[in-house]
């Protein structure tokens, strides 16, 4: 299989790489770019634990192919934070145990930073309902809704 | 503190700091099993059997060993005979010898330049394979015409009726039963069915194992013990376990999962053989089809009881399957299946069977769930039949202290009552229902362990302080040794760091399984600090010139005690630390220890469902656990331990079930069909945390992990019964089974 | 002595006795008794065992006091996930 | 395997017809990368069409809708008219996957994979929504319920691809609802599935009506529809609707649903269906 070139930009850096063809976007930035932030739990979609943004879209990098990502502009959880500064989602998390394994949690913060992005102030249900694409085995989700609603709530100013 | 005191009140311990790893997972940064790489790595692929049960007449490798970028190939034939079977059995898990025992058994190995390479190679392996009868289910694996699994392991005297696919049995009780239930006003018979769940870890198992050419090795691996998988490997590989370097990596999920080996053999093979580091990553389906689920079981139990709702006798037959290979699950649940109960006369009697599924492995209080939820159901249904109330029967027969258990141990101080005492007293009881919505209670017991366990506390010359430990942080421990070693010295939490080593650093550590690490490593954190301790009150006590035994540490400081108190100002664990090098070297703590005294734990959930009676859909509206936990070292991780399990036995209830069809190949190897529960399935889980403290810690820490996945399979089957009116004897409760039951 | 209560499937070794009366101070010398006692416990002790005293479980503590009015109950080798 | 992007729909169909090998269309890929990465197939060429001009629009037409077939679903979703003409359609395809596989997959891709649970189908077939067929004989346009075969076989020749799904005008009074079982809230492919459309008299009475039953059969199948015209949607009628639903059920038992499950739940399915689009028709919320 002949490698493909492919120019993009991945956390507002610009990024060159080859990919085979049949190559997921999640095997790029994992083996080609060094973000192993984003995991592979399934590589099937079910689990949504590669979730990235790809121009500002939420996706499973495990379903798209590095090969459509020319010119695409990709977010990971590597570019959440400012520096030192946590996102607020990313405080929040740490601070309400929104984590134990912590495998999933890249992937859950992508999404509801998305979710935040669109929603400013989803009901719990919503939330629920926008993350039920992301697997979470340790928590039972509770603390996950609990530390988006309260990052939410900072994030509009109510704290 | 003398090393055994116990203490009662804190600073630290009790609060809820942040983890020490938060960041690192907040972020991306933190390394799981496939995010660690080698300069030169190979990637590795495994060929499975497509076939449930199958002599592997031949396999020829040859055209995949010709292929560009083929480093190596390995099959069975590769691997050492062994005679402890033990060794031999997990080494045959990693790699077929001779027969295919599962769908998804390996069968050979390649190690490639790229994944795809090695993905090629593997198509490449031409493998011939008589096919033999198979047998997946436990109840036909005991029938006298079932296809036998492995010759020779069944039990030494096979009972008539029963086939040489039973290689265990076991026994327990006292009383006699049938004059119990001869006491009796309703004595109830009911058989259930439980099928095997997986454990259901986001993170795949993945490993990266690095061969010199002198014979030592280095393995990098997602495990919930790397000292274990040391001992596994040195073994079935055949190398000394000090030349065998295991370092764990941070781990994605394991709830028992990953306390064996499956890939770390293979690749440590394969990199001797290529002379590069070699990296296996297991996909999705990998993980359900040749990882360890569950048992599955069929139990029959019977219960005795008075009009009144006193417990009069219970008899339960448990028969559990673990696939392939003996398993000794059954002893856990025929012990604990009527454990939560005062029995006047109780017998257990279990079972194993070996079918052509892949070897169980631990998941949470493994072969509790099982039992369990068979002795709550059916008391549920004998409270519906007299009339009672579930919680004010389950009191009336509540074990105590005092009571004779059915696993023969009379119980100290234990928290049953004060469990459901707290669940009864929780507004979720008393809550008004809707139409269709069934209110279900359930009781759970678990054992919890301590076990092996090293703990190296160094103090460095700034004041801070470095607690090395050997097990796998899967909740939050470390946080948790952070808290008690911060509390015993009395140095802020953050000026802790607690590190996981890998199997050079430390002496053996157990898995971290059983509820154990919280407890035992809790426990030896504490004596080490009060090692140190010790040194630095009699580095004190030489600077001040006076007997170390007229010193004592209190908040952080030497104090001056005794006939001295108050001649010199106290010297701060900061001062004493700076002055370390002068007063005789660096100071540190260890302690090293099997621990024993772990504490038995109980609790009670209530769940809420409401039930689709034209589907079988059923919805959980809410859901309350409560459960004796001990001291809370770190309260919010207890939640998240109380909620995570309930919400595993919750999928359990529900939907999680593994699948084999008439071919007997797994139906169900992903997500997709393997369905664990998802955000929007769930309400809110709501936590009781009772401190009962417990009498083998110093601070009256008890396991807490895996208590709360046992009663939920009762309490949701309860709850979905009262809904619809009927009960329900089987789980999963799937849609197709609830509504086959409601238009019974 | 101590008197050392037996799970179910082990009175077949006792002669249905579900508590035996051995010699020993110490967890080691309650099991060597049981196996020189009771040949067929030998096999299952040397799968592993577990002891109960007063109702704390030990796994392998060789030299854990076992005293005679204690309550000793012999259980299977446990495990937790 | 070779990748390569199409920026006409007829320089896509020669490329697919050219392919001596297997030959697979990409849109978005929700199925596709799937079934690579199961090794399920191994195609020789994939051709991404989503660079093809108009593929990824939604435009008016003839009082309907012209739905590119690359055009995202978490798209259709935010379109601003579309959802309320066509609820039923928009929301079936909303119930495939994830937030995040909404964000690539497509109602064609659903149609073309041809699965008989494919949770856009249902809708397009009781909408009778047709599809644009570029292919190597030129363009053709046929009814989406023609388009499966069987389970992930189509009705497409070597080289043919789905352009564009077309949504018809819809008279007054009209409405349409899908509903779908799954064990859990989300995630899971159907085991059974309705869709209904239809348009009610002013009085009430309903004057035409389709009913599409989906994971009941090799692919979607239409029940009789006539047990609901002239009604006023009474009790009666729904019961002879969820008989008419259970009558064309020919389903396979399997790890999701058995045979009398998914027959009985899309009789169940099929009358509530009904109700959602009878009250939509008559102006509801």
């Amino acid at each position: 299989m002949k490698a493909i070139p492919i120019t993009a930009t991945v956390n507002g850096d610009p990024v060159e790489f080859l990919c085979t063809p049949d190559e997921p976007l999640l095997d790029v930035l994992r083996n080609r770019l060094g973000l192993t932030g984003a995991k592979e739990g399934c590589g099937t979609g079910d689990c949504g634990a590669c979730s990235v943004t790809v121009n500002g879209r939420l996706v499973c990098s495990c379903l798209v192919l590095g090969a459509e990502c020319e010119g695409a502009e990709i977010a990971t959880i590597e570019g959440m934070a400012d520096g030192e500064t946590l996102h607020p989602l990313q405080r929040h998390f740490i601070e309400k145990a929104a984590l134990q394994c912590g495998v999933c949690t890249p992937g859950i913060l992508v999404a509801s930073k998305a979710l935040l992005a669109q929603n400013a102030s989803p009901t719990d249900e919503e939330v629920r309902y926008w993350l039920a694409g992301n697997l979470c085995r340790c928590t039972g989700y509770d603390k996950i809704i609990e530390a988006v609603q309260s990052a939410a709530a900072e994030m509009r100013g109510e704290v | 503190m003398a090393l055994d005191d116990k203490k009662t009140r804190f600073k630290y311990v009790g609060t809820t700091p942040n983890r020490p790893d938060g960041v690192d997972k907040v972020t991306g940064k933190a390394q799981y099993g496939a995010d660690i790489t080698a300069p030169g790595m190979l990637t590795a692929a495994i060929l499975r059997s497509p076939h449930a049960h199958a002599k592997i007449v031949s396999i020829d490798a040859s055209a995949a060993l010709a292929m560009p970028g083929v480093r190596a190939v390995v099959t069975g034939a590769d691997f050492l005979d062994h005679e402890d079977a033990f060794f031999a059995d997990v080494s045959e898990t990693c790699m077929a010898k001779g027969k295919a025992l599962y769908d998804g058994h390996p069968v050979a190995a390649v190690a490639a330049t790229t994944p795809a390479i090695a993905k090629a190679a593997v198509r490449a392996i031409k493998v011939e394979y008589a096919p033999l009868p198979h047998v997946t289910d436990v109840d036909e694996a005991m029938k006298p015409s079932a296809p036998i699994v492995l010759e020779g392991r069944a039990l030494e005297h096979v009972p008539a009726g029963m086939s040489q696919n039973v290689t265990n049995t076991c026994e327990f009780g006292h009383g006699d039963v049938e004059a119990g239930f001869a006491k009796a006003d309703l004595v109830l018979e009911r058989s259930f069915k439980v099928s095997a769940t997986h454990q259901g870890y986001i993170e795949p198992q993945a490993c990266l194992a690095s061969f010199a050419a002198d014979g030592r090795a280095d393995l990098w691996c997602c495990t919930q013990g790397q000292f274990f998988v040391r001992a596994l490997c040195s073994q079935i590989v055949g190398m000394e376990a000090s030349q065998l370097r295991v370092t764990p990596s941070e781990i994605g999920g394991g709830f028992g999962g990953k306390t064996t080996v499956f890939i770390e053999p293979v690749a440590l093979m394969l990199s001797k053989k290529s002379g590069r580091p070699v990296k296996v990553v297991m996909t999705r389906d990998e993980v359900f089809k040749a990882t360890g689920p569950t048992v599955h079981a069929s139990v029959d139990c019977k219960i005795g009881m008075t009009k009144d709702g006193r417990i009069t006798a219970g008899d339960m037959t448990l028969r559990y399957s673990g696939g392939a290979w003996p398993s000794g699950t059954i002893e856990m649940g025929a012990q604990a299946g009527f454990a939560a109960y005062d029995m006047p006369a109780v017998r257990t009697v279990g079972w194993t069977a070996l079918t052509n599924r892949p070897k169980e492995i631990s998941y949470r209080a493994p072969g509790a769930p099982q039992a369990v939820y068979a002795v709550e159901a059916l008391i549920d249904e004998m409270c519906q039949k007299l009339n009672l109330d579930p919680v004010e029967t389950r009191l009336k027969n509540a074990a105590r202290a005092g009571t004779l258990s059915s696993y023969g141990v009379t119980f100290q101080e234990i928290g049953m009552v004060a469990t459901l005492e707290a669940a009864k007293a929780h507004p979720h009881w008393s809550a008004p229902l809707g139409p269709n919505q069934g209110r279900g209670v359930a009781a759970g017991f678990w054992f919890n362990f301590g076990g092996n366990t090293c703990v190296s506390l160094n103090i460095s010359t700034d004041g801070t302080v470095s607690v090395t430990e050997g097990n796998p942080d899967i909740g939050g421990s470390r946080a948790a040794i952070s808290l008690m070693a911060a509390e015993e010295l009395g140095v802020p939490y953050e000026s802790v760091r607690t590190i996981v080593a890998d199997t050079a650093s430390l002496g053996y550590n157990d898995n971290t399984d059983g509820s154990r690490v919280t407890f035992a490593v809790g426990l030896a954190t504490i004596k080490a600090a009060r090692e140190a301790i010790k040194v630095m009150c009699q580095r004190a006590a030489a600077f001040w010139g006076i007997d170390a035994e007229a010193v004592e540490w209190i908040d952080g400081a030497a104090h001056p005690a005794g006939p001295n108190a108050g001649k010199f100002p106290p010297m701060s664990l900061a001062e004493i630390a700076a002055m370390s090098f002068q007063t005789g070297g660096p100071i540190a703590g260890h302690h090293e220890v099997n621990v024993d005294g772990a504490g038995v734990s109980f609790g009670v959930h209530i769940c809420d469902v409401e039930v689709d009676p034209e589907t079988g859909f059923t919805k959980v509206l809410r859901y309350t656990v409560a459960q004796d936990a001990g001291k809370a070292v770190h309260p919010q991780y207890v939640e998240g331990q109380m909620q995570g399990g309930a919400v595993q036995g919750i999928g359990w209830a529900l939907n999680e079930e593994y699948i084999y069809g008439a071919d007997g190949r797994l139906q169900n190897a992903g997500f997709l069909d393997y369905r664990i529960p998802v955000a929007s399935d769930l309400p809110k889980i709501d936590t009781v945390i009772l401190e009962i403290p417990n009498p083998g810690h110093p601070y009256g820490v008890r396991g807490v992990g895996e208590t709360p996945i046992v009663p939920p399979l009762a309490a949701v089957t309860n709850a979905v019964s009262r809904a619809i009116g009927k009960r329900m004897y089987q789980v999963p409760m799937s849609p197709p089974r609830i509504l086959t039951t409601i238009k019974g | 002595m101590v008197k050392v209560r037996l799970w179910g499937t082990l009175r077949q070794w006792t002669d249905g006795q579900a508590e035996v009366d051995v010699e020993g101070r110490t967890f080691k010398e309650v099991l060597d008794a049981l196996a020189a006692a009771y040949p067929g416990l030998g096999p299952q002790i040397k799968r592993g065992v577990s002891l109960a005293v007063d109702g704390v479980i030990y796994r392998d503590a060789w030299f854990q006091p076992v005293d005679p009015g204690a309550e000793v109950v012999l259980m299977p080798f446990m495990k937790g996930g | 395997m070779r990748y390569m992007t199409a920026e006409t729909a007829e320089a896509a169909s020669s490329a697919l017809a050219a392919e001596p090998g297997m030959a697979r269309v990409l849109a978005g890929g929700t199925d596709l990368l799937v079934q690579l990465k199961a090794g399920m197939i191994r195609p020789d060429l994939v051709v991404d069409i989503k660079k093809i001009p108009g593929i990824r629009e939604i435009t008016a037409e003839a009082g309907g809708w012209r739905i590119g077939a690359a055009v995202a679903n978490a798209e259709l979703k935010e379109h601003p008219s579309v959802k309320s003409a066509w609820p039923g359609v928009v929301e079936g395809a909303n119930l495939i996957g994830s937030t995040q596989v909404q964000g690539r997959c497509t109602m064609a891709g659903n149609l073309c994979n041809a699965s008989p649970a494919g949770d856009a189908v249902p809708g397009l077939v009781a909408a009778d929504a047709s599809v644009t067929i570029v292919g190597p004989a030129g363009t053709r346009v046929a009814k989406v319920i023609d388009i499966p075969a069987g389970p992930g076989k189509t009705t497409l020749v070597k080289g043919e691809i789905v352009t564009a799904i077309h949504l018809p005008a819809r008279p007054a009074r009209s409405s349409d609802a899908y509903l779908r079982f799954i064990p859990r809230t989300e995630m899971d492919i159907a085991v059974a599935s309705a869709a209904v459309s239809l348009t009610l008299a002013e009085d009430g009475t309903i004057t035409a009506a389709r009913v599409a039953l989906g994971a009941v059969a090799p692919k979607v199948v239409l029940a009789d529809a006539a047990t609901i015209i002239g009604t006023k949607l009474d009790e009666a009628a729904l019961a002879a609707l969820a008989k008419a639903a259970e009558a064309v059920c020919n389903p396979i038992d399997d790890k999701r649903g058995t045979v009398a499950f998914r027959t009985s739940t899309a009789g169940v399915l099929a009358r509530r269906a009904a109700i959602i689009a009878y009250n939509r028709a008559k102006g509801a919320k």
